[in-house]
């Protein structure tokens, strides 16, 4: 996925020159995660730098330059340091297009490595989707596949507003035969990635893997044929898609590693729950990180949503 | 380790007249020393002087004006200018038509004198809608109250204009207060890494609401703070329209043949509330205030045209007249401005409305239908 | 509730002399809502005093207070200036106790005016409650009346764990007559402000007083008998008290001023929907602020929840 | 408006010696002016002197040790402090038992010189707690992740240990590149209006991972970012122990005293990656590495040391054998340290466990159980 991202900043950077890159470590470096790799040596320094260590910094300027022409892409270098950035993207990056009657639209995208998973250190596995989705002007897409990585990010880079790209980190390492360019699904569609009827598992980002994994152990050792759809844009969130399936299988769990309560798999059952109410034979349950501190490496294999905790569920969905 | 920055007032007038040349400020070394008082040329034409004059005096007018309409209740609240007249039109009289302006909910008359259409620049504040003017219009950011933020949008538009080539300038307001802020620290130490062509213009008005510039900061000048992050820093008289017009244009100039940003700190007074809401018995006494009454920034600037021949009572009428029009304007728009249709809220979240914004404004105008039924 | 919670403030500081308040302009004025009012007068300016113009500074600051055993009570000035103190929040205050496992916990309050209804300008009128409930580590409360002002307020200065204490600000003129000290309601317990039997309505903080006059009205006006819960404690919330009433009248709402899209409410209805299950006549419906940026004064009040649209809701709710 | 200041490097050693008594640094005034080298009375004993080295040394084999752990698995990851000791170090020396010390995932060695116990100490990077020690017992405060955060926590402790009237100072570490974030600012200007006894030292060692202090700040110096919020600044050679010692301990008598804060910039360079995840080859060359690599603190203090005959060889074989021991501990306690119980993570969210986090440990107890069935 790591190759996915790169060249997906790189194609666009080539088709586009008003499309810029930076924040900490983007250039020289390539970022910690390798994601801008190469990009300072093809496009120049001044289309790909780095920053001082300011994210409040980052996201402020990119502002000024969306409203400038500039469609900045900057990187927050992990999901704990995109705090710090919260106060510029809640009141402007969020609401210049509304504050403005419309006559300010901010094209720029927020890139942000998330999630556990990966052995780190405190305040380098945070899930902050919940805080971006429930704000109200913000796009925010997370792929959960390679191709989608691609497509996404190509799409999120066009798009005409502000998108929070979440980057599941964990699933950097993950590969895929890809002919690029992908196709773009337009920002805002939902997928089913494995048709099924039993259940379905709604998923995004690095637990598209876990949840794909669930189904297919279902299939042997318990003969369950679950559906898994891929959320792939959280907000604006294509519901129809949801409320589709969990009303074809009558029975829908909903998995992120963030914490649970008023996490986003909240807005997603409670959602189902009210538009699929005549269909649903059981509650949808969630199926989430605790609701504690992400804890340190040697545990963190049991706060992450596995495929286990995914079959369990299920279980208790088939038991209503 | 204080060490005391006298300010002159009355001294620091413009030096020699009618052959206006020479402002006094103090420059801020790199190495962050306040030096001392710097004689720049400033070249102004009786013509310049005079719309230099009649912003000011009708800024005075708007301010006098959107206060009362506070009161009356067609604003909601206002933060008046009363008396920081020579630090906004100064500062804003030294940018040229492709610039770009990023003022607070201060800077009112600052934004007016750029040239906002005035009924559309108190939107926020009458709230018939956040921002009610086209930014890209008069290139100028809407009035900001999260503070210090758009500092870092000044920034980042004068980053852009850079990689552009634009040969434009960005200048930025923000108080003594806001200058606490982290995003004011990010936003200087950035524009000095990039040499941003930015300008700063910090509007030390002595109060952050109710607090005295001596627990803002142990700092004896916000100029200062320039010398932390490596860029040019100036200390003017805020009261001082030339001193004030003098250094944001060496600024303004010096950002645009590409030297990089540059800190102005314009030393004024807040004479009014800090808002409509505020009450400052609680915090100052009205001695303090007085003191500065004294160094009227448009009655001082006035003194000087006068005795300089550059005015005459022709003039002054007019301009007069066309502040009466000004404020009419104010009160014919502004008074029982209609409030809008509420539909709208969806139309400006994306570029498009969503499926669920749709779902929210059918429901909205079901009660909007409802309540017209009832 | 204004002179209820400041009469919290100094009875709390009278008591405790580890109590500190401080904040943006609450020493000399007294807060810009009051709130402080005569503090620093009778406690003296090491006790309540001002800061300069960092919100960040003021929560990190609080951070060593506390750790060094003082009970700092902070004031964030409106809402929307409370996001710049959010990386301190999300990555310390919430999470302090945990990382030194157990050994330091931060006893502290961050007060925070919220919510519209005031005719503001932007960024005065937010509803920031799910990023902050959605933070584990995070006590999360806000009062619906005068007594629960008090009471809550001093409950939570008292507590052991950090509390982001929301007060509804355009309840602050609301008189009730109180005899204090009234005693406090534990930090965790909702209660059911009048007993019904038509459908739940759950509401907190601004939201208390519109829900009860919706009651009144309903009994008027359709006849029903609508009960009402407060939910008092947002995280960790009362869920058994909010089930019990869900599961007895079969038919529930919750109402916020916030936005709907991964809102408190969210969380409320997943969970009802999911622990009310067999109960449920109807789904659980969300009466919310509409998922756009706060708009300005002339058209808030067609954003806010009022009685009008939470009784829309109880139609909706009696026709499945 | 560039300043060039130079740092002494071989040149700034104590001056006299045994009768040590002076080290060179450069004051930045109130005004912001880096003044000229300020030499300052350093009254240290020789047993104070042998202290002082063997926990520089302690300090650089307990580095190369986790560097070893962490090649080897027992690690997940660590930031070196190769070339930093004599700052680090240098500067917890200056401190009382009574006082605090909050470090950042950099000052491992500061904070082990200080006194915490070095498997306890290495729990963040083992992953089996995020904080292995009491903050309590040492007075230290968690290694802190989030750049410049903690250095407003060492403030809000000095304010508070200034209320209660306790002679005690708070230090805080933080790097070049945390200086650009605005909890910096705002820490370090609010220290400055409570006047609250605390040290910042800021070890600029060049990079922030792979950017060079040259992008990080036009400001020549950090120790200018002091006079930007009134406060003494100091810039020191952090190469050499006696002077950032004595600059420290300047800073924590003010403190102490009741002259409120100091801001202290270490220079020293970060002869490792910055962390073992790191990879220098794409950013810096080795030569550069190389010219500070002859810099080297321990070695340099080494030399001074013997030259003065303060150590003798008994004594530094004492000391390398305490470097063994040490090492030896950190192997025994690291290598497949346990990793605790899950459930643990239940119960330190809140002083109680909730009704939720109750469900939630049922559930993960559950799991566990069905893990072992299998
Ligand atoms: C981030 C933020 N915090 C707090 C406030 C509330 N507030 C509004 S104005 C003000 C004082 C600002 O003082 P200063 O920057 O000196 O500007 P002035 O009002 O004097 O022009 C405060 C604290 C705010 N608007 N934004
Ligand atoms: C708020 C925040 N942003 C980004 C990071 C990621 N990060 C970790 S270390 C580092 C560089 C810090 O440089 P400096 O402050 O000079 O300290 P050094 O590592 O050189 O000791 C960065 C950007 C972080 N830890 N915290
Ligand atoms: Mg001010
Ligand atoms: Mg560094």
């Amino acid at each position: 996925m790591a190759g996915a991202l790169n060249a997906a900043l790189r194609d666009s950077m080539r088709d586009d020159d008003t499309v810029v890159v930076y924040g900490e470590d983007v250039g020289r470096l390539g970022g910690v995660f390798r994601i801008t790799d190469g990009l300072q040596a093809e496009m120049g320094a001044d289309r790909c730098f780095d920053t001082p260590v300011a994210e409040a910094g980052i996201a402020g300027t990119a502002i000024g330059m969306a409203l400038y022409g500039l469609r900045p892409v900057v990187e927050m270098q992990f999901d704990g340091f995109s705090y710090p950035a919260l106060n510029q993207v809640i009141s402007h990056v969020a609401k210049y297009r509304n504050r403005t009657r419309g006559r300010v639209g901010l094209p720029m995208v927020i890139r942000i490595p998330y999630g556990g998973g990966i052995g780190a250190v405190e305040h380098h596995s945070e899930s902050p989707e919940a805080y971006y989705a429930h704000t109200a002007g913000l796009t925010v897409v997370s792929p959960g596949t390679p191709a989608d990585a691609y497509a996404l990010l190509r799409a999120s880079i066009a798009f005409d507003d502000p998108v929070i790209f979440l980057e599941p980190k964990r699933r950097y390492w993950l590969k895929e035969d890809l002919e690029l360019p992908v196709t773009a699904p337009p920002i805002g569609e939902a997928i089913v990635r494995r048709e099924g009827t039993t259940a379905t598992v709604i998923a995004y980002g690095p637990m598209v893997t876990t949840a794909l994994e669930a189904a297919t152990r279902a299939v042997g050792e318990s003969g369950w044929d679950l559906e898994v759809v891929d959320v792939r844009t959280l907000s604006p969130v294509d519901m129809d898609t949801l409320v589709a399936s969990a009303s074809k299988t009558g029975r829908a769990l909903v998995v992120h590693e963030a914490v649970r309560f008023v996490g986003y798999g909240a807005e997603i059952a409670a959602e189902l729950s009210e538009r699929a109410f005549g269909y649903l034979a059981a509650p949808v349950l969630r199926v989430t990180g605790f609701d504690v501190p992400y804890p340190s490496a040697k545990i963190e294999r049991h706060f992450l949503p596995d495929a286990d905790r995914i079959l369990d569920a299920v279980a208790r969905l088939l038991e209503y | 380790m204080n060490v005391s920055v006298e300010v002159s007032s009355a001294a620091s007038g413009p030096s020699s007249f009618p052959g206006l040349s020479k402002a006094a400020w103090q420059d801020v070394a790199a190495e962050g020393a306040l030096g001392t008082a710097n004689p720049h040329a400033v070249d102004l034409s009786a013509d310049q002087l005079r719309s230099l004059y009649r912003l000011m005096a009708l800024s005075r007018r708007v301010d006098r004006q959107a206060i009362n309409l506070t009161r009356q209740g067609a604003l909601g609240v206002f933060a008046s200018s009363h008396g920081q007249e020579a630090a906004q039109v100064g500062s804003v009289f030294a940018l040229e038509a492709d610039d770009w302006l990023f003022p607070t909910y201060r800077e009112t008359v600052g934004t007016f004198a750029r040239g906002v259409d005035v009924v559309e620049l108190l939107a926020l504040f009458s709230g018939s809608w956040h921002c009610g003017f086209d930014p890209y219009k008069y290139r100028v950011a809407p009035l900001t109250t999260p503070l210090a933020t758009q500092a870092l949008h000044a920034v980042g538009l004068a980053m852009a204009a850079k990689i552009k080539h634009d040969p434009i300038v960005a200048l930025t307001f923000f108080g003594d207060g806001a200058a606490s802020e982290g995003d004011a620290h990010e936003a200087l130490n950035m524009a000095g890494v990039y040499g941003a062509p930015v300008v700063f213009v910090v509007q030390n008005n002595g109060y952050a609401i109710s607090v005295p510039y001596r627990l803002q900061t142990r700092a004896s000048s916000i100029a200062l703070r320039a010398a932390g992050v490596g860029i040019p820093g100036i200390r003017v008289d805020g009261n001082d329209v030339i001193s004030v017009y003098g250094a944001v244009r060496t600024a303004v100039d010096r950002a645009r043949r590409g030297d990089g940003p540059t800190l102005v700190e314009a030393v004024t007074y807040r004479l009014e509330a800090h808002t409509t809401a505020d009450d400052t018995s609680r915090y100052r006494s009205d001695d303090e205030a007085s003191e500065w009454r004294a160094r009227d920034p448009v009655e001082r600037f006035l003194g000087v045209l006068r005795e300089g021949g550059v005015v005459d009572d022709a003039f002054l009428a007019e301009v007069e007249a066309e502040g009466e029009a000004t404020a009419a304007r104010m009160r014919d728009f502004l008074f029982d401005a209609p409030a809008g249709d509420p539909r709208e809220m969806f139309d400006h979240v994306y570029a498009a409305r969503t499926p669920q914004l749709e779902i929210e404004r059918a429901l909205l105008d079901q009660e909007l239908r409802a309540a017209d039924e009832r």
